[in-house]
């Protein structure tokens, strides 16, 4: 919108996410911001400033992962790829750190990932077993989990996603392991991403996310070879709004009374308001947060400018909008 | 793509500077040397830092990672080389244009008890050696500078530096010496417990590293590595090093040269 | 390329497309270039001087069709979205205009749509029929067709491509209908773009052009509803050639020796070659088409260049070379 | 998104104006009056045909169409609004600045036998009737036009129109006459036989054909659709006429009142 109104700061922004009660509908998108990176770079106290409404920290897996080869990451039109390949510490040096963080002024959804059901579980029953165990004050507030079973850039990763029985599995050992709120975090690459949601939801999935990144590949100017050390990346950034959008007005009308996150090029407060035009319950920031530490910020005041502008009393007005007939 | 430029000024707990002004522009053919106000970033500088630079107009969702110059008082100055769409754009700001700029980022180059330095830069891995050396010298080090570059061309980029014993080389013969800039190591009378900089391309990296084992002398090296967030957070600039995968943006851009694999 | 070269016109750039012998690699993709427009607005001959190797015209069905409600297109980041809905006259409309184009100087290649194997196999046999019977000199030079499977604008086409035994029962009729080169257009909106692609080649198809759009959905910035008449559309443009080339890369990996014709996003000479490099035969190029007239004579200008500045002979060397190991 | 900016100048045989330098550029507020340097097009040009222009910087993909506001020896004029992100960035060029056009396209308004000339045009519709009231002044026709604006803010674009007989209306009041274009349709003694050249939203099409027909006279309309291609090749832009699903574009964006079904 060119002429900006004045910020409408007692517009309602709060969201139910399924029983997690949410500030306002914004999230980071898993692998994008690290907490404690943030807070090393910041003059205040992050962990009580987390712009946020709740923190999705990156994938983390049973096992320790190195992840994939160099070059990982480039621009692409309009967008981002990726081919990180979920390095991470592995659950138990992972959970080694949650004190650093257990400060966080913000509800959490960890994000697991694994290559079979009984790695997805084991992650969260580790977890599981060390929030049970915890002296209060030392963890964050850990509410959920996403099941990323859609990753690209990973054996099994979006292997698991595009097959519903496969997910089903996964999630449905999940299940068994933890009473806390589920999302599963569905891929696009697949011919109808309703297939993986209602297997997902079927086997006890609380809720969905969309979309991981669509899987791409991008050339090396000079040699004509693939530029990802990986060959092969993950998509993601406004270039995939369009599509991002669609499917997930395509899961909100499958499910209308299900949890959703939608991610996938959100740059603006009208582009979040766009997913929850289309159905989402909150949104996902993921690139957005590479083009400057205060987008999450920048996102927020402009959804909540627009809401108002909009004449919704609350946000939750916008929701499915899109959708009716 | 929009949203970099409308940024909150009322949260300034970041080092980032947005709308950054240009306040002075040198050319040097597929070159720039861009000094930008930035006072909160130069501030907290130091050698061997970057930051990330929104390159302005629609179309470019990253931003690049570029080198400190030089930092003093309220300014920074970036030397920029014209490689891609991106940082060829920055080449062609002008004295009042504006770009978003954040940082200072990443590790520095330790410089505390060092007396003799021996700076050694490639291309437009130069960049960060000027203001290491401007450092250096201010706190009494004897430096010294060995650049190589490929041709005429990439060579431009020494108009851009002030240091004083500066020796250079070009794998054309067409500037300085003929060769690469260990031609030029080979030709320096290295003092003993002398500390090298190395910045580079990564098999003038592993050359440097090989000399230094031998000349017994130890060091840093500032890697280059594709980035998407510049913060740590999305693990997309991992290199290898004796300490296992490392970010190039928040464990380096700095690290000792006896832990990198080239 | 920043720096421009001479141009290098001894460069042989000529390539065979199955049977077809192409002058060069560029052909327009369907839907997005109508010879008779242009050559309406061209100063000089345009039938003999029309840019492209080979003219593949917009999809022709059995049934006149009137399309969708509009709006009809608009931008994205870094792309198109359309949902035409195959607006066209039907294939014997269709071929009653055949004559005034007949002096066309490039091989054509008909893309034909339809909701059933009868449909397309009628279009096919009604376009034999005249084709045999017509007198020299007043049809066009047609060599083969293009089997647009996978509109997604359109009941009945995007179901087809997704669906790899509704594909082949397409691609049998049509088969059965004409000896010509026949090619089938895959959808990307697939978990496994082989997997049609099998299909089809089993079927009889002699090569395969992908992609066609993404099924996506861009909202109405004032209503927040959805901007198209048809609610979604088809993304193309830069945005989703990322993704186009790597679907181009693993079916020229699963039918090495098969012609295919790549596209998706091309707008210049150097994302032409990507496509060569990532296994395809001919190149198409669609929204490039409305950023100039002239944009096929510039992409192929610099196609030239960057095939001649990496010192290949020709541009067949190029081909495959993103896909070795 | 690149490629547009390097158009091959040796395929001359389009309309097409690649590097189209403005040489007039007035700002009006949310609104500009761009002069170009195109003599291939300013040639060819009648009134109610329009252009496509490539919108300068990276992306924007498709071109914008824009009617002629006038088109005189080498040189045409442009009347754009800003509305979106590629009509605001129109608005913003200056003298010197460059941009790619191509044109004319469409179908012209017939003017041929025409002697008494009813203009109405709503908001940035307005702009094709200059052109066309100019070339019926030209040809001896009598030309009355009635403009009607939102407010004052849309109808400072009458600053641009230098049509004697004008009259203009804003549903604010702010400007003019209060109320629509209608009611000065109402308020003016239209000779028998005047012809009705229309060109704004929707509804005021609509009303202003069934006038017309109340009326008892002839006219014709000029038509926005959304367009991809602008060249007859996509059916990006068809409308629904008496004579079926026709293109903007290439059938249009002129049409005869009674055939179209606003
Ligand atoms: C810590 C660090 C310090 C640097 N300091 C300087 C400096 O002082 N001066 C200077 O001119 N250059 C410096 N570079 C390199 C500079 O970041 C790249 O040349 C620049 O990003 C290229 O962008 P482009 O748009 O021109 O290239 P494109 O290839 O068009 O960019 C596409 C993407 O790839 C990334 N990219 C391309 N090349 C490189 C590269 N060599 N390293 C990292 N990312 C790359 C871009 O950032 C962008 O995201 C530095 C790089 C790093 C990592
Ligand atoms: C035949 C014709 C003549 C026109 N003449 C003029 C004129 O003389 N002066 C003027 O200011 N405007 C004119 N318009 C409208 C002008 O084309 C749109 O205002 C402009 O395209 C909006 O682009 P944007 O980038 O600002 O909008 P955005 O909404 O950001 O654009 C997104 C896409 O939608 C298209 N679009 C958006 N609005 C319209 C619209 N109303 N009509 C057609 N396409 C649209 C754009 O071209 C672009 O492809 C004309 C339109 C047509 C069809
Ligand atoms: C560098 C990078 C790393 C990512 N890592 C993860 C990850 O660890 N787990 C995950 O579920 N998604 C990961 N994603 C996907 C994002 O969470 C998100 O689904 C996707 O980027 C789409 O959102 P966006 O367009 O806003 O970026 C990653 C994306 C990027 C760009
Ligand atoms: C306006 C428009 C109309 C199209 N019509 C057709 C069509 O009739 N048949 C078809 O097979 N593909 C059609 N396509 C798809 C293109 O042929 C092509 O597959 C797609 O646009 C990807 O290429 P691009 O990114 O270069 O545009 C159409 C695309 C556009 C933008
Ligand atoms: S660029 Fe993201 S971790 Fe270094
Ligand atoms: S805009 Fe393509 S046919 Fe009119």
């Amino acid at each position: 919108m060119s002429d900006r109104r004045p910020p409408a700061p007692e517009t309602d922004l709060s969201v139910r996410l399924g029983p997690v009660e949410l500030a306002h509908p914004l999230v980071d998108a898993s692998g994008t911001l690290d907490v404690l990176e943030y807070a090393r770079r910041y003059d205040g106290d992050y962990l009580a400033d987390f712009p946020y409404a709740a923190y999705v920290p990156k994938t983390v897996t049973a096992d320790p992962r190195t992840g994939n080869p160099p070059p990982r990451v480039t621009e692409t039109p309009s967008g981002v790829i990726n081919a990180i390949g979920l390095e991470n510490p592995g659950v138990h040096a992972w959970i080694a750190q949650l004190g650093e963080w257990a400060a966080l002024r913000a509800p959490v959804l960890v994000s697991v990932g694994g290559n079979s059901p009984e790695q997805y579980a084991a992650v969260i029953s580790a977890l599981e077993a060390h929030l049970a165990a915890a002296p209060p004050g030392t963890v964050p507030d850990v509410r959920g989990y996403e099941l990323n079973v859609s990753c690209p850039n990973v054996v099994g990763g979006l292997q698991i996603g595009a097959d519903p029985t496969a997910t089903a599995e996964v999630v449905g050992a999940c299940r068994a392991a933890t009473a806390r709120f589920l999302l599963t975090k569905l891929t696009p690459n697949v011919r109808d991403v309703t297939e993986a949601g209602a297997a997902a939801l079927g086997a006890g999935a609380d809720g969905l996310s969309l979309v991981n990144t669509f899987k791409a590949m991008v050339l090396d100017r000079d040699t004509l070879r693939p530029f990802l050390g990986n060959r092969t990346g993950g998509l993601c950034g406004p270039a995939i709004k369009p599509i991002a959008l669609r499917m997930v007005a395509e899961v909100a009308r499958a499910f209308p009374d299900t949890p959703l996150v939608g991610m996938g090029g959100v740059m603006t407060g009208l582009d979040a308001l766009e997913f929850i035009a289309c159905g989402a319950t909150a949104v996902a920031v993921g690139a957005a947060n590479f083009t400057s530490f205060e987008a999450p910020q920048r996102i927020l005041a402009e959804l909540r400018d627009e809401v108002a502008a909009r004449g919704f009393g609350t946000v939750g007005e916008a929701r499915g909008i899109a959708l009716r007939a | 793509m929009s949203g970099s430029g409308q940024t909150h000024d009322d949260h300034r707990q970041w080092a980032e500077t947005s709308h950054c002004r240009v306040s002075a522009a040198r050319h040097l053919g597929g070159f720039a040397v861009l000094e930008l106000i930035a006072p909160r970033i130069a501030r907290r500088a130091a050698p061997g830092q970057f930051v990330m630079v929104t390159v302005p107009g629609e179309g470019y969702l990253l931003r690049r990672p570029i080198s400190l110059f030089s930092a003093e008082a309220d300014c920074i100055a970036l030397l920029v080389e014209a490689r891609g769409r991106g940082s060829e754009r920055l080449t062609r700001l002008e004295v009042g244009d504006v770009v978003d700029v954040a940082g200072p980022l990443g590790s520095a180059f330790p410089t505390q008890g060092v007396t003799n330095a021996l700076l050694v830069g490639g291309g437009i891995g130069c960049a960060p050696l000027q203001y290491l050396a401007d450092e250096l010298a201010a706190a009494g080090a004897h430096v010294t500078a060995a650049l190589g570059f490929r041709d005429f061309r990439a060579a431009r980029a020494v108009g851009a530096f002030t240091i004083e014993r500066l020796s250079v080389a070009t794998e054309d013969g067409s500037v300085g010496r003929a060769g690469t800039v260990l031609h030029l190591l080979a030709a320096l009378d290295v003092a003993p417990g002398t500390t090298v900089y190395a910045c580079g391309p990564t098999p003038m990296i592993a050359a440097v590293q090989r000399w230094t084992f031998h000349e017994g002398l130890r060091g840093y090296v500032s890697l280059e590595a594709h980035m998407a967030c510049g913060t740590g957070s999305c693990h997309g600039c991992v290199v290898d090093t004796a300490r296992g995968k490392l970010r190039v943006c928040s464990e380096g851009p700095v690290f000792r040269l006896d832990e990198v694999t080239p």
